[in-house]
């Protein structure tokens, strides 16, 4: 067999090959996708109030705070790292802003918001110094910093409450508004989803997070300023963790020094579900997205479907297990397929 | 081997346990520099910092030495922790507001070895780890009560639920149990009690816990919240609703955290114990233990300074009063 | 040819701790000019090669670019004065496609982010003047070896740099690949290109260079007009002393079957693999890169799962996918990819030796530290290893000196039947002759040795009997007599099966 | 040189661990006295307990964040059966059982399908947990046999019983890890897992059983804990797990595997203890507290970084996995 002779059919091959892997990376998300519309069938057909306007609003607006913080956290992971402290950012940035919204009834909310989502990215500029400059593992890092800006926050707050009454209406608005008929909140979050997104597959930047994650050495050999990214990824997620301080503080109204305690292992199992490696290098802030919309659909379904609230714990920590597995299931599946096309494509 | 029979009957012979080892001497002064420790579920809770701040007022004005000291988690092992450093400080007396009733009694039995008074309040432990137990309302009063509010609102008629704290809350438990029973009473037939929903005492769990209730129930007319956190949550969710006014909400809130929800009409009445006297009373009932005016014993008498005289009831219990309603009408005279 | 060099290293010195690695070298490399860089392993030539490429900063001396001393604080300051550098391990990102593996950091772009399109076509044009035949949008992981290399050559390719500097590149490819390469690397040459070329192959080196730089023990001993001195002087100036044959097997009786694989087949894999091990026996295992014969070996120890088929190790059929079970009947695997399956690299050397034979450096539950360090003391000095101390982690040894801990690990455990996948690989002509006169020896002791090797020149001269590969098949087999460079290449690639 | 480095780093917090106590003995007023003791050892048990296996698993390179769930589950396991009826004899053991089972779980999850274990275990941190309180509710089990919940308390002198337990089982533990070949074997196979594999370390089985024996000293830890506070619910040992990998990572184990010693860990389960103890004594506030565990974390590994950080300034070279 000559290298010409094999060429004309090869590229016919190649196309399908191709086609399979293109099929496949999307088939990740479709998973989920799948799911979902399982959650929605079965729940909707058990009780329809699940799919009117009102509830799938509600759902919208849950999953918006962690979606978004799925999308930080998943710039994290995705070079093999991972931000413990997100939810004591957001604990943070939640009080914070109240507070001034609550004392200082004059600055304007936009500044209010800045200041918050800049705070966030003070603390995440901390981690990433951390991790990129100081090279201290991120899970050691961001766990100390976890209990470290909660401390502050508790410092802060010092038993203190901030009620929605104490808050600027035009604030809680925001947490309320809708545009179009689709949440305020949601829609930020979907903007942010889709320039990440954008960003991640279209820039060499995007690009280089993926290269870090995949093999960190071979990275620095490659020239890329692998402490810079690094860096600049938890500051985006640290800076997005404030942003849904913000948002939290606008929906729920109640603020407390104890916002968002544990969130973080949600986030985290968010950014699982939707397909991203916990090791770096591959998965995409979509199916992070996906990931934190099913698992607040999941909360959301238990509590229409009259489960006992005893019983819930139980159901989520079985269905994410359940999630994994059927995705590790189809990986595997998807291994076995390339490498029974391996003399077909390759060689 | 050990089985729980067994158990019951050694138990039952050593009842009488902590109180009365000397005898009460109602005319003894309040000692001067008394240390006295409040020790919440959590630190930088409101509702507690409220209370123990009236607390430590109240130890001021008997020339005591009040803090306050407590893990951020409301869980039992670490307070324990707390409990087992403040009988190495040697305070006079420990007022406890037991995340777990049974689990600090081991600890607070060590205490009390050491000379240690200990005063319950807010959430009681089991009768042996404390002298008194300051009582806010009697559980049977606020249980009662609460469907009785309720009840007025909906016209004794209608689907109800219930939003809980954590299922393991005890004082929650009982007045939900109070609930029930009088909801057995003729006059409420029409009344069906569909679920007890659980928020963990958690903003956002209560807030989601509201939805799902709503999404279930759509033709829901009611909802009790006996817990601060869980109340305001429900109203946040009901006044950007479209159920706003028509399902009615009450429970225990206090007035600063539901003034808006009031004055909004989303809330109509709901009822709450002034938490500060709570402390208040909590902190001379201690001082009172330690300065051996009271043992603990049913029928000791002692004085609560603002709050006037007080009698030790059955089972160590001190009454605070009943609790206070609010409504448009009264809520700008209250804040805390 | 006597204008500037376009790249210099002029008397660096680079220290390891207690290692000197490099000792006042001095190096130009010319527009126009393959420049082979030759010496043992251990002697430095890698750490040069990172010193020239921004990843070590020398402790004296200077690199001058266009003759102006530079200081490059990083691989991307090199890059950005024209220099690409193909890495002695291949340094591939294992999740990104092979086409973003080439142009990471230098994808191609149009107004709306990467041109992915743009950037496809530049990888198969590449793929095409190397003659590889891999779709550019597939993803790094699962590339073997040789693949991985190529990847690697192409990446270096597309800089378009001025100055090439290769690091053992050949050491994991086949004649085909290497000879496309050669055409590759002296069209560049054409172009003014200065490349830097270091390899362990000889014939290799007086192919392509021009001119030849020897280090001996991190030392400048020589540079030389390659036309001006014969392979035994290089030898000479690399080794300081004479070397014995390079290929010295010597006929033996060969015993009853060690190891008899049958119809072996795994899916998509390898297919009907039939062949026998006899006791003192040699047997090659040729083909091209790719054509699974490292999967062979993998399955035959244990590590893949077989479909169909059976193994038997003197004549006791093993378990399937258990290395433990392959291990307990005798059978030992030198894998091809030493860092990955070979090393634990952050343990050190001899608890990397012990590793495979826990069980005999036991004293009751326990291990014995006596007895684990003299074991690995022993192996260390027979294979001539060049360490500081036995507790030093193995990623602080030359490439060379990594493959002889592997050795070590399994001869120390002195296996009736032996594999190993590409033995020498990366290893110098001094080492290279004593693994051969090792495999041999052990041959002579009885052992059967099962041996996968791209060299031509090293199947040829070791094995009793030659086993060619195609695709997964077993394609040919040659007695010693009737193998030759012609006979196996034809079956390897397909155009005659025996 | 990286060994020197660990080495290092158990100096680094003996010392911190010794300075504390000095501190504390001197400035802190019941610090120093055999019941404060007594009690600073008997309350960091459970965490002890946990951290000695958490060592191993994070050594292997995995991860086990349901150890506090399963302790939880446990409990309410022992509740359930005590309020059933059966002798405390007869539970103790199926609790150890459950713990197995627990165990058994996330093992077959990470070994058989190649999940990693932090996904896997953040999963069954909350079906444990779940299934606790499925199993008891909202009950809180306390009539336990007064013989066992004052053996958990007891102490010989200042030393409690229970430190006694932690200290033969950490004896073993640190044997198995540092001087057999199963621990040369969990060092190799959390360093290089393929390289492990391929010198004939039976890794999927090793792994299974680190978590198998995860799980059971999760269990016996509830035993400990149940006894101790007298109390059985579902809700037992919520958020313990951090504050065990917080531990062990003090203790300079590596989260990327491959590295760590298990008397570094023990050392700094003490020193948490002892830092928590001493500023509760001295009236530091909780959020002190909690921000002092956070800074003593990252510290602790950031010192000895640093030096390393420096170097590399004067010499770039290539940036390996950190230590
Ligand atoms: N990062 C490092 N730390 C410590 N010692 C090192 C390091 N890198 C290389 N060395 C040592 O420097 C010496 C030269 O190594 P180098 O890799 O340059 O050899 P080489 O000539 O490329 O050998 P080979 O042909 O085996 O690849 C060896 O003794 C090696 O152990
Ligand atoms: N196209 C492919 N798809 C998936 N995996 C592949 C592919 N090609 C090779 N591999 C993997 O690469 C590894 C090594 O295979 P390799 O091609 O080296 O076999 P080989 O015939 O021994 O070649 P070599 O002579 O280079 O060792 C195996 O793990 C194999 O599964
Ligand atoms: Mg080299
Ligand atoms: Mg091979």
């Amino acid at each position: 067999m000559t290298t010409t002779a094999a060429r004309p059919e090869e590229g016919v091959r190649r196309n399908g090959g191709r086609r399979l892997v293109d099929r496949v990376a999307r088939v990740r998300e479709l998973g989920i996708v799948v799911a979902l519309g399982v959650l929605f069938g079965v729940t909707g057909a058990v009780n329809p109030s699940f799919l009117t306007y009102d509830s799938l609003r509600d759902i919208l607006l849950n999953s918006a705070i962690v979606a978004l913080l799925a999308v930080g956290q998943t710039l994290v992971v995705i070079t093999r790292n991972v931000d413990l402290s997100v939810s004591s950012v957001v604990g943070l940035s939640a009080f914070g802003s109240a507070l001034i919204l609550a004392d200082y009834p004059g600055v304007p909310i936009p500044v209010v918001i800045a200041g918050c989502v800049a705070l966030g990215a003070l603390c995440g500029a901390i981690n990433g110094l951390l991790v990129g400059a100081a090279k201290v593992p991120a899970l050691v890092a961001t766990l100390g910093t976890l209990y470290a800006f909660r401390g502050i926050d508790y410092a802060w707050a010092g038993g203190r409450q901030v009620n929605a009454a104490d808050m600027p209406d035009d604030f809680l608005a925001l947490g309320a508004r809708s545009v179009l008929g689709v949440p305020l909140l949601a829609l930020v979050a979907l903007a942010v989803l889709l320039v990440v997104g954008w960003m991640l597959r279209n820039l060499r930047s995007g690009r280089e997070l993926y290269a870090i994650g995949s093999n960190p050495e071979a990275a620095v050999l490659a020239g890329i300023g692998v402490r810079r990214r690094i860096v600049a990824a938890f500051v985006a997620s640290g800076a997005l963790a404030g942003l849904a301080g913000v948002m939290w503080a606008a929906r729920f109204g109640t603020v407390d020094a104890t916002v968002a305690t544990g969130k973080e292992l949600d986030v985290i199992a968010a950014v699982v579900v939707g397909g991203v490696a916990i090791f770096g290098g591959s998965g995409t802030v979509y199916g992070a997205a996906l990931g934190a919309l099913l698992l607040t659909g999941i909360t959301s379904a238990l509590a229409v479907l009259r489960v006992d609230a005893l019983a819930q714990t139980a159901i989520n920590g079985a269905l994410l297990i359940a999630a994994i597995v059927l995705d590790r299931v189809l990986a595997l599946r998807v291994a076995a397929a390339l490498r029974r096309r391996r003399f077909h494509d390759a060689h | 081997g050990t089985t729980k029979s067994d158990v019951a009957q050694q138990s039952s012979a050593p009842a009488t346990a902590a109180a009365s080892s000397a005898a009460a001497n109602p005319n003894a002064p309040l000692k001067q520099g008394l240390k006295i420790a409040f020790l919440p579920k959590a630190v930088n809770n409101p509702y507690f910092t409220i209370a123990d701040g009236g607390g430590i007022a109240a130890a001021k004005e008997f020339g005591g030495e009040g803090k306050e000291v407590g893990p951020s988690d409301a869980s039992a092992s670490s307070q324990v922790s707390y409990i087992n450093t403040l009988t190495q400080q040697k305070q006079d007396a420990i007022v406890i507001s037991a995340n777990d009733p049974n689990a600090v009694v081991p600890a607070l039995k060590q205490a009390m070895a050491a000379g240690i008074k200990v005063v319950s309040y807010d959430s009681d432990t089991a009768a042996d780890g404390r002298h008194i137990f300051v009582n806010q309302a009697s559980a049977e009063d606020l249980g009662r009560t609460e469907v009785q509010l309720l009840a007025e609102q909906i016209g004794n008629k209608g689907k109800i639920a219930v939003l809980s704290a954590t299922p393991n809350a005890t004082n929650q438990n009982t007045w939900i149990d109070f609930m029930k029973d009088e909801l057995k009473k003729p006059e409420y037939k029409d009344i069906e009690l569909v679920k007890v929903a659980y928020g963990n005492d958690d903003d956002q769990k209560s807030f989601t816990e509201t939805q799902g209730l709503l999404r279930s129930y759509p033709d829901l007319a009611g909802i009790i919240s006996p817990t601060t956190v869980g109340i305001a949550a429900a109203a946040r969710y009901l006044s950007d609703s479209p159920s706003k006014g028509k399902v009615k909400l009450t429970g225990l809130g206090t007035p600063n955290q539901l003034r808006k929800f009031v004055k909004d009409g989303t809330i109509e009445a709901f009822e709450l114990w002034n938490p500060a006297d709570l402390g208040y009373l909590a902190s001379y009932a201690a001082a009172a233990l330690a300065s051996g005016q009271i043992t603990g014993a049913e029928g000791e008498k002692f004085k609560a300074g603002k709050l006037g005289d007080y009698t030790v009831g059955a089972k160590g219990e001190v009454l605070l009063g009943k609790p206070t309603v609010f409504n448009k009408e009264n809520i700008d005279d209250f804040d805390f | 040819m006597d204008q500037t060099p376009v790249l210099s290293l002029s008397q660096v010195s680079k220290a390891f701790g207690a290692v000197r690695a490099v000792r006042e070298v001095s190096l130009d490399l010319h527009p126009g000019e393959v420049h082979a860089l030759a010496g043992e392993n251990g002697a430095g030539k890698s750490t040069l090669v990172k010193i020239l490429s921004g990843v070590h900063r020398p402790d004296s001396g200077s690199v001058l670019l266009d003759g102006e001393p530079v200081e490059f604080a990083g691989p991307a300051d090199a890059q950005r004065a024209g220099v690409a550098v193909i890495y002695q391990e291949p340094t591939l990102f294992p999740d990104l496609s092979v086409m973003e593996n080439i142009f990471m950091g230098r994808q191609p772009r149009s107004r709306f982010g990467i041109d992915r399109r743009a950037m496809r076509a530049g990888a198969a044009e590449l793929f095409e003047r190397l003659g590889v035949r891999l779709d550019p949008g597939r993803p790094a992981r699962g590339l073997s070896i040789a693949d991985q290399q190529l990847v690697e050559i192409a990446k270096a390719l597309s800089r378009q740099a001025r100055v090439l500097i290769m690091d053992e590149p050949t050491a994991a490819l086949s004649g085909k690949e290497v000879a496309r390469l050669f055409g590759v690397a002296k069209a560049l040459r054409e172009q003014g290109c200065a490349l830097l070329f270091v390899s362990h192959r000889l014939e290799e080196m007086f192919e392509l260079c021009r001119r030849v730089t020897t280090l001996r023990d991190g030392t400048f001993v020589a540079t030389d007009l390659i036309d001006d001195i014969t392979p035994d002087d290089l030898v000479r100036r690399m080794v300081g002393r004479e070397l014995e044959a390079l290929f010295p097997k010597q006929e033996t009786d060969t015993g009853e079957v060690a190891l008899r694989v049958s119809r072996l087949t795994r899916e998509g894999v390898f297919t009907d693999v039939s062949f026998e091990v006899r006791r003192g026996e040699i047997v090659a295992l040729a083909g091209l890169v790719g054509a699974g014969r490292s999967e062979v070996a993998r399955a035959v120890f244990g590590i893949d799962r077989w479909d169909a088929g059976s193994v038997q190790v003197d004549g006791r059929r093993l378990r399937r996918a258990s290395p433990t079970a392959a291990m307990a009947a005798g059978l030992a695997l030198v894998p091809e990819d030493r860092r990955q399956q070979g090393l634990v690299m952050d343990l050190s050397i001899e608890r990397n030796i012990g590793l495979a034979g826990l069980a005999d450096v036991r004293k009751g539950p326990l291990i014995s530290r006596p007895a684990e360090r003299e074991r690995a003391k022993d192996w260390a000095v027979r294979l001539r290893l060049k360490f500081a101390k036995l507790t030093d982690p193995v990623n602080v040894l030359s490439g060379g000196n990594q493959q002889k801990v592997v050795l070590a690990k399994w001869l120390a455990r002195r296996p009736s039947v032996l594999i190993v996948d590409e033995p020498t690989r990366g290893i110098d002509v001094g080492t290279k002759a004593e693994v051969h006169r090792l495999l041999s020896e052990l041959a002579g002791n009885g052992v059967a040795v099962l041996m996968i090797s791209s060299e031509l020149p090293e199947v040829l001269g070791m094995a009793d009997r030659v086993l060619v590969m195609h695709e997964g098949r077993l394609a040919a087999e040659f007695a010693r007599a009737d193998a030759t460079e012609e006979s196996v290449m034809a079956a390897a690639t397909g155009r005659s099966t025996a | 040189m990286r060994i020197d480095l660990v080495r290092r780093w158990e100096g680094l917090i003996l010392v911190l661990l010794a300075a504390v106590v000095m501190w504390a003995s001197l400035g802190v007023d019941g610090f120093a006295n055999g019941s404060n003791v007594s009690f600073l050892l008997l309350d960091t048990t459970e965490i002890a307990l946990m951290a000695l296996t958490m060592t191993l698993v994070i050594v292997a390179a995995e991860i086990d964040l349901s150890v506090a769930s399963t302790l939880g589950l446990s409990c309410a396991v022992l509740g359930w059966l005590w309020n059933a009826g059966l002798s405390i004899e007869l539970i103790m053991p199926i609790c150890l059982l459950v713990g197995a089972a627990c165990g058994a779980f996330n093992g077959l999850l990470v070994t058989r399908l190649g999940l990693p274990s932090l996904a896997v275990t953040i999963g069954t941190y909350a079906l444990f947990r779940g299934l606790a309180y499925v199993m008891l509710g909202d009950q809180a089990v306390a009539d336990l046999p007064p013989a066992y919940t004052s053996l958990a308390t007891a102490s010989i002198g200042p030393v409690p019983l229970a430190t006694v337990l932690v200290a033969v089982l950490a004896a073993i533990a640190a044997v198995v890890l540092h001087a057999t070949g199963l621990g040369r074997s969990i060092f190799a196979l959390g360093s290089n897992e393929e390289a492990a594999y391929f010198a004939g370390v039976r890794v999927k089985r090793i792994k299974f059983w680190l978590f198998v024996a995860s799980g059971v000293m999760a269990a016996l830890a509830s035993l400990v804990y149940t006894f101790r506070y007298a109390s059985a619910r579902a809700d037992n040992g919520t958020g313990l797990e951090l504050a065990v990998v917080a531990a062990v990572l003090l203790g300079g184990v590596s989260i990327f595997g491959g590295r760590g010693t298990l008397p570094g860990v023990l050392m700094a389960v003490l020193l948490l203890g002892v830092v928590r103890n001493a500023l509760i004594l001295a009236d530091v506030a909780n959020e002190v507290l909690n921000f002092v565990t956070g800074l003593l974390l990252v510290a602790s590994v950031l010192a000895p970084n640093l030096g390393a950080v420096w170097r590399r300034r004067t010499s770039p070279q290539l940036e390996g996995k950190s230590a």
